[in-house]
């Protein structure tokens, strides 16, 4: 059975990890311009601000190890390894997109890495994650499926139906509640009876506590030792991550209603700054070496760009493909009904 | 002109509902997800929080379920309330609460107690928002005995159906369509209520009745001016509600023209075109000169990709082709 | 503002609440036969060995405390004051039902008692309880919400949901826990990951503890005390109650998977014995009082009986009727079509 | 006489596809609300627990809508979950994880991942339920693209549909009848698979069509035998499965009798009657001598007492007269 990743991480793993941050923040700031430029449609939910906490858990983990992810996914696919060009084509709904333009922003999915996708029913992606648990408990192998959701979302009964599955069967799950302290306009107070989240979990038996979400460090360490809750004592844990995201809840969300002086403080802390001056500090990289992975990141995201532009339209007689896996007398279309 | 209906927005024309019959009446509150503070996902609620008060305008969790169930049992205790489900596509976390309670409670306990709520509502899709934010559910909610069903096309229908549901003693499943909140267009006073069931001729025409509701009505009458280039003069007929359904005055039209065409954005199996086309087929079965034609969203979850959902929802083309299809048909009489 | 009903029952109350006890034991056994009998139709669901914790709660609220119930619940109807004869008439599917046959055994309701019913779908009935919690919320009155529902409901998600905002908003509510120790054939091992239900309720900040749900004394003190902190303190509050079905699940339900030394050590415990020994030990009622009170309960189960039978059917002609509070069109059916 | 089909009843054809299933492919496992221990609801699943183990056969809380989630993550790692939801009343609570999760995942995500999935579910009327457990919701299941509807009639197809519904790629919804788990016939070996979307003749006639599944199969036959006895001659058929629907079989026979009644358990409103109706009249109009008639339950809650719940559920004689109206209806022609 092989482990976790261990807490702490080598200095090669630091420089990657502040690089798929960089990378996050990057991609997403770009993401808003095209879709400001008119080009990416539906709803864009931006992650910026919250990159220490998808960084920090994916680094936790094992490849293979399957994560699921609300509408605010495009990190999680990014630090998963899946290609800018394939995210930056499904946001602007190409045919070279990771789904073929039929999921866009919200629904982003990389099977090859164990990314089983971006869900936009709040709440409705947990039990997923517990079926993915379900087959790792099932065939008997060791990975541990991580699902991250908000605070929100926690309060959504069949998060609870959820842990309380996982407490009884003593599934290979890890819960992650990303609390960035609102739901869409709604701060937690306003929400929850307690502001706390991760005692709820515990009323199933389930380890649980609260970790520092703007710190790559401390998430990358509380998650590793919830996965390997998970993987070597096969019992579920939760972990709350406190965060904040620092633009609207999406790029139709004006942002008006949470104070500016907060929005400050949280900026403060910002989490590239932070794990940036913890890589000086400890001289892993110098401030030359951050511009130029800073410069390689901006290339990769241009080109993620300029490949998505020039990618072709989803051919429009292909909208009825793949409704089915199995289509009946093996219509090619996989509509589900034949007129005579 | 000072007796002019107002112009508005038909966003402004639900919010002018909501105020009037809240003021009218106390036991009128609001409840949804960010409705109060955020204004409402659409700005339907905006500034009235502050009008109204906490306990009034309700700002909930996430848990459509828990609080549509909460509205029930306080309609239940005598209140009137108006319950915000952000979007349709969340309604289906509250279904069981819908059916199996809203829907049931007066008549499986023998008339006891009404449930005088209203759940609003918007759907539809056509703004890229994928598979699970682009349904058109009034099909499940119109098979529901026990519900009422109602899909204002107009500022105008939107304030005075919403002030009619809020007075309704039943359970008012409220549809508003997403692509509509920013139309404009006359809207009546303080006693402006139209009553359920009664259909409107959007426009009068003589060759083929087209029956469309919601935003679909919109769609039906752009097709409907490019046929009268082309001298075909369809009449336009928005059902407003479907339970109930005004079924005489959409035969009426039908025997009169002997074509018919639904254009419904919800998905064509057991949907409300194929719903209303049974009960023209039976009560006009010997006027018609052809199958009613059926215009619906593609048979497929709702694809991102703009090209794609743009063929995948009714357009106005495609309104005209199902006319002319209709129209081609060879009379046997 | 009037309070609760204090812990200590007067003598008076305890004759009550043994006759209430008594009325649902015979009633229901009665119900039984009629059922066997082939005239109850449909599920019938007892709560034989359960009278303890239905009386207790009833005897601890106010009549105008709005009161709902699952399935099981003839025993709350009795309690709160329905007529016998209208409860059986439901039962028999009658026009004299309490819901004019409508309803049946699953779903009484009577609503002059404040009784809001019976209902059929697990965790279902729960929202509802809150909705009338928050009318009072609204109004101002000083009504109690109290909502019996089972250990296995309380699995369902939106029971957690309604945890989460009666703390939030401080509804005057009850949650009773009525942990049987079987949702069917289902024991709380294997359907719970923690046993005890009534944490779950303290993670939203709901004052909540656990007690003999076959000690009828004791139910009702807590269900005062509970009472008396959402009445008078204007907070939720949960209770569980550990008690035992003497029955199978329902009558089609042979109840084979419970062990049979189980059931008799729950049945010495039988509430009815215990609150009877009370009685006696305390010299408020003597053996031939008792004896008299049953033979009168057994009167009025058999006059309701009688009543039920006798009674008419419900004509077949008003099946669409009440279908609609305001009938379409003054269509006094209450159909929501008009065909022309 | 060795071969001959085994005589059982419809429950022991689902436990013996069951059983072969789980036989044969490891991936299989069953889940759902007292199918272990307790041998199931309808004992559809007894002994299985003992068989299988506590991993292949799990009995789980009452949380619907979590563990059909559960068994969407399962299918989407490559399990072939076999969720068993005790009755279809209660997929309600689990609507949103059906609608928007199981049936939209493969296409939404591009077709990466499949979900072979079943979920099975008793349904319908008849035993006094009252309102909130008589529910028949084939309609609201077809009208979803991205499911496969399921709903046998006999022994036979419940094995036979089983068998082809676990090893199939996509979310099946298998709704099966409380009225037909005493129900016997003959039934195949272990290689007995039905394809879906393949109607089947249960009994040719020439004067009408009757179109009937699931328990209404049965339905339709006793009110063909009284028919019979007047000299009318019915062809009943079972589509036996709504999506896909074999509309070629089902118009074919209209074409022939040019006369056809639906017969469905559920409500009328956007029903599967009406769904069904509808693409009759489009692929037959010309054939048709009279308007399809519907025999639906009432459009009300069911009730409880006897009398009235016969009353709103489909009757032998409600066919009978549904077939009579059409057949007295003057041929124009
Ligand atoms: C069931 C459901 N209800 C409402 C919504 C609308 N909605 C989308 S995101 C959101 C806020 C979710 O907040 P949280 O779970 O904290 O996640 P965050 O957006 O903060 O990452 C809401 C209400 C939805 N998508 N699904
Ligand atoms: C949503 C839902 N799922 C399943 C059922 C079937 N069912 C009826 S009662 C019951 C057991 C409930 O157990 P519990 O809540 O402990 O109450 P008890 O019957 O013990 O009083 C089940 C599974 C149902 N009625 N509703
Ligand atoms: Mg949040
Ligand atoms: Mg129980």
């Amino acid at each position: 059975m092989s482990t976790s990743p261990p807490a702490g991480p080598t200095p090669e793993e630091m420089r990657d990890m502040l690089r798929a941050m960089t990378l996050i923040r990057r991609f997403e700031e770009r993401a808003s311009e095209e879709y400001m430029a008119g080009r990416i449609g539906g709803f864009l939910h931006l992650a910026i601000g919250e990159e220490a906490a998808i960084v920090g858990t994916v680094s936790a983990l094992r490849p293979d190890d399957p994560l699921t992810s609300t509408y605010r996914e495009h990190g999680q696919a990014l630090a998963r390894g899946t290609d800018p060009r394939a995210i930056m084509a499904e946001l602007l709904g190409r045919a070279t997109g990771i789904c073929g333009g039929r999921g866009g922003s919200m629904h982003l999915m990389d099977r090859e890495r164990s990314f089983y996708g971006g869900y936009g029913i709040v709440g409705g992606s947990v039990p997923l994650a517990l079926g993915l648990a379900w087959a790792s408990h099932y065939r008997g192998d060791d990975r541990v499926s991580v699902t991250m959701f908000g605070e929100g979302a926690a309060n959504q009964g069949v998060v609870s139906e959820c842990f309380n599955m996982a407490g009884l069967w003593d599934l290979p799950i890890v819960f992650l509640i990303l609390n960035n302290q609102y739901g869409m306009g709604t701060p937690v107070e306003r929400a929850a009876a307690v502001e706390d989240f991760y005692p709820r979990a515990t009323a199933y038996d389930i380890e649980s506590w609260k970790v520092d979400g703007m710190d790559v460090l401390a998430v990358r360490a509380a998650i590793s030792e919830a996965a390997r809750l998970a993987r070597e004592e096969r019992r579920p844990a939760c972990v709350e991550l406190l965060a904040y995201r620092y633009k609207g809840h999406s790029m139709s969300d004006p942002d008006t209603v949470r104070d500016a002086a907060e929005k400050e403080r949280w900026k403060a802390r910002d989490p590239l700054v932070t794990f940036e001056r913890v890589l000086l500090g400890e001289g892993i990289m110098d401030a030359s070496a951050i511009a130029q992975m800073q410069a390689e990141v901006d290339q990769v995201v241009d080109d993620a760009t300029e490949f998505a532009k020039g990618s072709p339209e989803v051919p429009v007689d292909q909208l009825a493909d793949q409704v089915y896996a199995q289509p009946w007398n093996d219509d090619p279309r996989g509509s589900a009904l034949v007129n005579p | 002109m000072s007796d002019a209906p107002a112009q508005m927005t038909y966003r402004q024309a639900l919010a002018q509902a909501l105020r009037e019959e809240m003021e009218r009446d106390e036991s009128v509150f609001l409840m949804g997800e960010d409705i109060g503070h955020f204004d409402g996902a659409f700005k339907v609620t905006k500034g009235m929080l502050a009008e109204f008060g906490p306990t009034r305008v309700v700002d909930t969790p996430i848990t459509e379920a828990g609080f549509t169930g909460l509205g029930i049992g306080a309609a239940m205790a005598g209140l009137r309330p108006v319950v915000e489900i952000m979007t349709v596509n969340f309604a289906l976390v509250a279904m069981d609460q819908i059916v199996s309670n809203a829907s049931k409670i007066h008549y499986m306990f023998g008339g006891q107690v009404p449930v005088p709520m209203v759940i609003r509502m918007p759907g539809g899709a056509g703004h890229q928002l994928s598979a699970q934010h682009s349904h058109s559910l009034e099909a499940m909610f119109t098979h529901v005995p026990g519900l009422k069903v109602v899909v204002p096309a107009t500022p105008e229908d939107a304030k005075g159906l919403l002030k009619t549901a809020i007075r309704d003693d039943d359970p008012v499943i409220f549809l508003e369509s997403e692509g509509l909140y920013g139309k404009k267009g006359p809207v009546g006073g303080d006693d402006h209520l139209i009553p359920f069931g009664q259909a409107v001729v959007r426009r009068p025409g003589r060759d083929c009745t087209v029956i469309a509701h919601s935003r679909m009505v919109w769609v039906a009458l752009a097709a409907a001016e490019t046929l009268a280039g082309q001298g075909v003069e369809v009449e336009v007929i928005d059902p407003r509600t479907f339970r109930p359904l005004d079924l005489n005055t959409l035969a009426d039209s039908v025997r009169r023209t002997s074509r018919a065409v639904v254009v419904d954005e919800g998905w064509p199996e057991c949907g409300i075109a194929a719903g209303v086309a049974a009960h023209l087929y039976e009560a006009c079965f010997d006027w018609l000169d052809a199958p009613i034609g059926r215009v619906n969203s593609a048979d497929v979850p709702m694809p991102y990709a703009k090209n794609l959902e743009q063929a995948a929802i009714p357009q106005p083309d495609d309104v005209v082709a199902a006319v002319l299809a209709t129209m081609a048909r060879e009379v046997p009489r």
